[in-house]
């Protein structure tokens, strides 16, 4: 087990090297002049060099490369030319609106599809069971910003059950005391319910939206390994030794399908991670992904490039925590094969 | 002269801590049309012995000596290649589901061509398949079209395709129905009639081992402990791991329940053998020496050689 | 035992239906998949939408402001936009662009992926170590994020689009390829190839890789899919595929602000069409990768 | 009246009209070791899935009745109530076929409060207690094990732990040690011997070996296609079988068979005999369906042209 942690840290780490390379390549070295096209298209030759001159990007290229695998080694991930701020400062400032966002979408996705797993499983060869997985095409066909825009129509303009899509909180509301920086959590701990409650019905439509897609990856993933599990030879043991259909469900399938399912619940969490850009900027939500848009419009290459890193750093972490929650959930990983004579 | 001569034959699997011994000193002698069956439990290294002297595994040390020649290591060279086949225990996946039988059987025919097989190739393939009990309809199926049998049969024709001197056949009849089965042997003892091909028979399975072999040899934890010819070997068991494992496989003689000998245990784990004999934990003839000594195999008769200083 | 006549006789036999014909298998498949027919049928649709669709309708660029937000109707299907451009028009001629860019995303990913990965897989050691260790660095990206730096990098053209998706998708052809090839090259065959005098690299191209190509094959009609989503999604936020080009992730860019004012014809239709779309590639997909079992 | 009793089971697959076993009967007495043997395709395991009622999707029970001491378990639904506990199974892949996230331990002491009202550490000790009771030194330690820490031959003295913990009538044992080595085999073969002796139930022992029959079986019965095609008592086997299909599987064992005779398996399209293409002895009343007849008072065969019929 400590081996075993131990090679996960280190290949995570080369990881993390490898994706700052990546990441310095494509932003610096595919682009023929780096620093014309950071100044955008109407700027003139003065702004050009200005630029190259802050950034350096005259140096040769193995220098610029060392400035700044140093400078991610550090945590610093670069100035923003926009902003003119830090990138990691930036960042770290809107992470928690990103984070609460994932971390709910990911909660009622795996509640949703886990619970419909489970159940298309059990109905195999069903009309339930093909309903769910009609459900989990058109979860994983939807395009988010389009289901965006359906809900902000639907929920917020034409039936007004739910605010529109401004921010985290209504204009002129007071943001509460900073504790975790989940507006939701944080209103219960300065006492201010009502807080928590606006949190919850700005949080609605976009949590709705993200986990409607990803439901469908859980549902897909939990219901195929179920299935497998299922069919095993030793659900076929516990059947013949008459255990009850409902401990072999979820004692016997759902625990043996739970490897697979964590690797997919760890994916979606990744995806969410960066993939909320879309989500976002509809729901204009103060989040790291809006500030990838923002710099992308304004074509803040040096902040789009750091977004890039962060969300791949932390990537890396989520994949190496679930590597561990395999070794928790499986005695194979976690104990090896040691034969008792 | 023996076609193939084996000299202190080693091969480990990983390295350091994890180091697994799967052959662990073999000694073999093989004569042109000779068939030597070579039997163990699993894990016993028959099938790691055998893939090494295909030449599909490198050893880690020992001679592999073919016409008196030390091939260790170049058996993929062209001039051996042909000389050496094996047959291998699962008939679908020994066919690539995606070649029509025809196919199969011209590869070896054109990539192995020596000059002896002058004949045009789709002339030797026909004949091939003929003499392993298969018309030409054959030529045009695919593996997935054919009974596991066919399939068996129609492996044993692509050794046959570049004339090998040798054939390892690596348990080919163990996941062949009991009737199947019987055709494969007799059909291999057929074959051996009519091109003196020599076979390295390696099963678990003795019964099929007694009714083909001309001599047995018999291997525990990657090491021959007795090697001789069939009928003695079955009549006269003398290593008492050989005697265990004889007394162990069910017969239709219902006769033979007197004497039966069930051993201690299972095999033990290769990565932590004791000093001395590696039977010693199971045996019943257990002595002072056999805790500290290695016992090798020592002649015993002029057809038989015993690992086993308890009958030496 | 028994003489010569009554060892011969004929065998008599319960009803034995006639081989089916390939069409008739096919029919029959559809029939118990209900789900794999659908995509089907869908599919057809699209494709047939791609293929003919724009040579039955308008110029998808023709502006008429005297028809500028003009709801569904039977002359406009789909409604018009604020410069009075037909919907149905631009949509159709959307299906085209979409679809071929989808494809071909698919194609060049699992063409490069598959190689990559048999080579990987099959021969081990360093070289299968690097291509491990890359694709790890690479999957660390969701990929939608990895084809936006790559194409927000280059200048924006409708081929660097292409090359960034793809790149996006490769490592996970090479993952799927790779994982494959390493169960093929184990099977026995393998190793009578060798014996049958095949060298390293015919064994691998002509043995092995055949064999480890189904998971990419049946995958790459998932990663259609994915990629029209990819392509939309980055054209909804200006990136890559640009205004006013007939696109339905531009489309629907455009139309996000009328929803506010109530035009929702203009982001609903091109919406629903990349759902459909999608669908009809993902029902297919999850049939043919097992997921229905 | 016999402990055990299966009669005419007939089970077919969704779709197809020729059913994969076709009138089986067969019968255990309390503390006898009936063996099913055949090939593959022979319809044995599918026998033992249907008397579990654990016949795969797609695969059902048409007709037959499975019999405890006379009391019919089928439901009128074609399901089988297995009177959980009076029935137990073992089966081939002894490693698979335990829980790999769960100690053994625990899997035993679950099999047991199945059937007896024990508290958890109740039932853990006599899990322990039962884990030494089939033969495996230190139970406690092993208990803690998974079944990856254990050998095949381990595992599978687990299974019978599981198996016999709630004092079945009828053990189910399918091909319990083709996965084994033969050493071990022999080991497995002593504790079910013996296990029966103890215990006093009955058994149903699925093998392909015909050696393994004679070495373990009371009785055997001798199936193809589907079919029972002869049973006798074991001892028998070997120079009383009178089946054309139970003659020629001894032969292929113990004399040389002509190779170049065409491989072909099991037809269940035949309508009558489906061992008549196949069969030297066939004629025509061979496309009727043979019924399993006595013979002898210990003897039954289905076959039209077995000698006694013929003379």
């Amino acid at each position: 087990m400590r081996n075993y942690l131990l090679r996960r840290i280190a290949t995570s780490l080369l990881t993390i090297l490898g994706i700052a390379v990546v990441v310095f390549f494509i932003v610096r070295v595919l682009p023929g002049d780096a620093a014309a096209v950071r100044a955008g298209p109407y700027a003139n030759q003065e702004l050009i060099d200005r630029i190259a001159d802050k950034y350096g990007l005259n140096d040769p290229l193995h220098i610029q490369f060392f400035d700044y695998i140093g400078g991610v080694a550090q945590g610093d991930l670069g100035i923003s030319i926009r902003t003119n701020q830090g990138v990691t400062e930036e960042l770290l400032d809107r992470l928690p609106a990103s984070l609460e966002l994932a971390v709910y979408s990911v909660l009622l996705a795996t509640a949703v599809g886990v619970s419909l797993g489970i159940l298309a499983a059990h109905r195999q060869h069903t009309w339930t069971d093909r309903l769910a997985r009609v459900f989990a095409v058109v979860g994983s066909a939807m395009a988010l910003f389009w289901l965006g825009l359906l809900v902000t129509f639907f929920f917020a303009f034409r039936w007004g059950w739910f605010p529109g899509p401004v921010d985290r909180l209504a204009v002129g509301s007071e943001d509460p005391r900073t504790f975790t920086g989940f507006y939701t959590i944080d209103g219960i701990l300065s006492g201010r319910l009502d807080i928590t409650l606006e949190a919850f019905h700005y949080l609605a439509l976009p949590v709705f939206t993200l986990a409607f897609v990803l439901a469908a990856p859980i549902l897909k993933m939990v219901r195929s390994a179920m299935i497998e599990t299922l069919e095993s030879d030793f659900v076929r043991t516990a059947n013949a030794i008459g255990v009850p259909q409902r401990q072999i469900l979820f004692v016997d399938g759902f625990r043996n399908a739970l490897i697979p399912v964590t690797t997919t619940i760890g994916i979606v969490f990744g995806f969410m991670l960066g993939g909320n850009i879309l989500v976002e900027f509809i729901f204009s939500w103060p989040g790291i992904g809006r500030y990838a848009f923002d710099a992308i419009t304004t074509r803040d290459l040096e902040a789009l490039q750091g977004f890039v890193v962060f969300v791949g750093i932390m990537y890396v972490f989520l994949n190496m925590a679930i590597d561990i929650a395999y070794a928790v959930i499986d005695p194979r990983i976690r104990l090896g094969k040691g034969l008792v004579k | 002269m023996s076609l193939l001569e084996v000299r202190e034959l080693h091969k480990s699997f990983g390295r350091g801590a994890d180091e697994i011994p799967a052959v662990r000193g073999v000694d073999l002698e093989l004569a042109p049309g000779e068939t030597l069956g070579l039997v163990g439990e699993s894990g016993c290294g028959k099938t790691t012995l055998g893939r090494m002297i295909v030449g599909l595994s490198a050893p880690t040390s020992g001679q592999i000596l073919f016409g008196g020649e030390d091939v260790a290591g170049r058996l993929h060279e062209p001039r051996y290649r042909s000389r050496v086949q094996m047959v291998f225990q699962h008939p679908q996946s020994s066919l690539n589901p995606r070649f029509r039988v025809s196919t199969t059987l011209s590869e070896p025919a054109r990539l192995l061509a020596s000059e002896s097989a002058g004949a045009s190739s789709s002339e030797s393939i026909r004949e091939t398949l003929r003499l392993v009990g298969l018309g030409e309809e054959y030529l045009s199926r695919r593996s997935g079209q054919l009974s596991g049998g066919q399939q068996q049969r129609v492996a044993i024709a692509r050794a046959l395709m570049s004339a090998p001197d040798l054939i390892v056949l690596d348990e080919p009849t163990s996941s062949l129905d009991q009737s199947i089965r019987s055709r494969i042997i007799s059909l291999l003892k057929d074959i051996q009639k009519s091109n003196s091909v020599s076979y390295l028979f390696i099963s678990h399975d003795l019964s099929t081992v007694r009714r083909i072999a001309h001599r047995v040899a018999v291997m525990y934890l990657g090491r021959i402990v007795e090697i001789s010819e069939t009928n003695q070997l079955f009549d006269d068991p003398k290593h008492p791991y050989t005697k265990a494992l004889l007394s162990a496989v069910p017969t239709l003689d219902p006769k033979k329940d007197t004497e039966r000998i069930i051993l201690e245990g299972e095999t033990p784990n290769p990565t932590q053998l004791p000093t001395g004999c590696s039977f010693q934990d199971r045996c019943s003839l257990v002595h002072e020496a056999c805790r500290t000594q290695s016992p090798s195999l020592a002649n015993l008769g002029s057809s038989r050689q015993v690992e086993c200083f308890a009958v030496q | 035992m028994g003489d010569d006549d009554a060892r011969r006789f004929d065998v008599q036999r319960v009803y034995v239906p006639e081989e089916q014909t390939r069409l008739g298998r096919w029919l029959a498949y559809m029939r118990d998949n209900p789900l794999f027919t659908i995509g089907v049928m869908l599919l057809s649709i699209f494709l047939g939408l791609a293929v003919i669709g724009p040579y039955f309708v308008g110029d998808p660029l023709r502006t008429d402001i005297a028809a500028m937000y003009s709801p569904p109707s039977t002359e406009h299907w789909f409604g018009t936009d604020e410069y009075g451009r037909d919907i149905f028009a631009r949509s159709v001629h959307a299906a085209r662009l979409d679809l071929s860019i989808g494809i071909v995303i698919a194609l060049v990913a699992m063409i490069i992926g598959s190689a990559v990965g048999v080579v990987s897989g099959y021969f081990g050691g360093r070289v299968d170590e690097m291509v491990m260790r890359l694709t790890d660095i690479l999957l660390a990206f969701p990929g939608f994020v990895l084809a936006l730096i790559i194409v927000a990098a280059l200048d924006e053209s409708i081929l660097n689009v292409v090359i960034a998706v793809a790149a996006a998708y490769v490592p996970y052809f090479i993952r799927l390829t790779r994982a494959q090839a390493l169960v093929e090259r184990e099977k026995e065959y393998a190793d009578a190839a060798r014996l049958a005098g095949n060298g390293p690299f015919r064994t691998a191209f002509r043995h092995v890789m055949p064999n480890s190509l189904r998971p990419a094959l049946v995958s790459a009609t998932l990663v259609t899919g994915w990629a029209v989503l990819t392509v939309a999604g980055l054209a909804f936020l200006s990136v890559g595929i640009q205004p006013p080009r007939a696109e339905w992730g531009v489309m629907v860019g455009e139309g996000a602000g009328d929803i506010i004012t109530g035009e929702w014809w203009t982001s609903l239709f091109p919406g629903g069409m990349i759902v459909l779309a999608v669908m009809a590639f993902h029902f297919i997909g999850d049939d043919l990768t097992g997921t229905n079992t | 009246m016999s402990l055990f009793e299966a009669t005419g089971l007939t089970v077919g697959v969704s779709g197809s009209p020729y059913p994969i076993l076709r009138d089986v009967d067969f019968s255990v007495e309390p503390g006898e070791i009936l063996a099913l043997v055949g090939e593959s395709g022979s319809g044995k395991t599918m026998a033992a899935l249907a008397v579990m009622g654990l016949l795969p999707h797609g695969v059902t029970k048409t007709a037959g009745e499975v019999r405890i001491d006379g009391r019919n378990l089928a439901r009128p639904d074609g399901s089988i109530d297995r009177q959980v506990g009076q029935i137990s199974m073992i089966f081939q892949q002894p490693v698979g076929a335990l829980n790999p996230t769960m100690r053994v331990g625990n899997q035993v002491a679950r099999a047991i409060q199945i059937n007896q009202e024990l508290d958890r550490s109740a039932a853990l000790e006599a899990a322990i207690e039962m884990i030494g009771y089939v033969g495996i030194p230190g139970p406690e330690r092993v208990a803690k094990s998974y079944p990856h820490q254990l050998s095949g031959g381990m595992c599978q003295r687990i299974m019978i732990a599981m198996a016999v913990s709630c004092r079945p009538r009828l053990l189910i044992a399918d091909e319990p040690t083709t996965a084994l080595d033969v050493t071990v085999q022999a080991q497995i073969f002593e504790l079910i011997k013996s296990l029966v002796a103890e215990i006093g139930c009955g058994v149903v022992f699925i093998t392909h070996d015909l050696g393994a029959v004679v070495e373990m079986a009371d009785r055997v019965a001798v199936m193809y296609g589907g079919q029972v095609m002869e049973e006798l008592h074991a001892d028998r086997l070997l120079d009383g079988s009178k089946h054309p299909y139970t003659r020629y599987l001894l032969e292929s064992i113990v004399r040389e068979v002509d190779h170049r005779v065409e491989d072909i398996g099991v037809d269940f399209t035949l309508r009558g005999c489906r061992f008549s293409h196949r069969c030297l002895l066939a004629h025509s009343r061979c496309n009727d369906f043979p019924t399993l007849e006595w013979i002898a008072h210990d003897h039954r065969l289905s076959c039209f042209a077995h000698p006694l019929d013929r003379s």
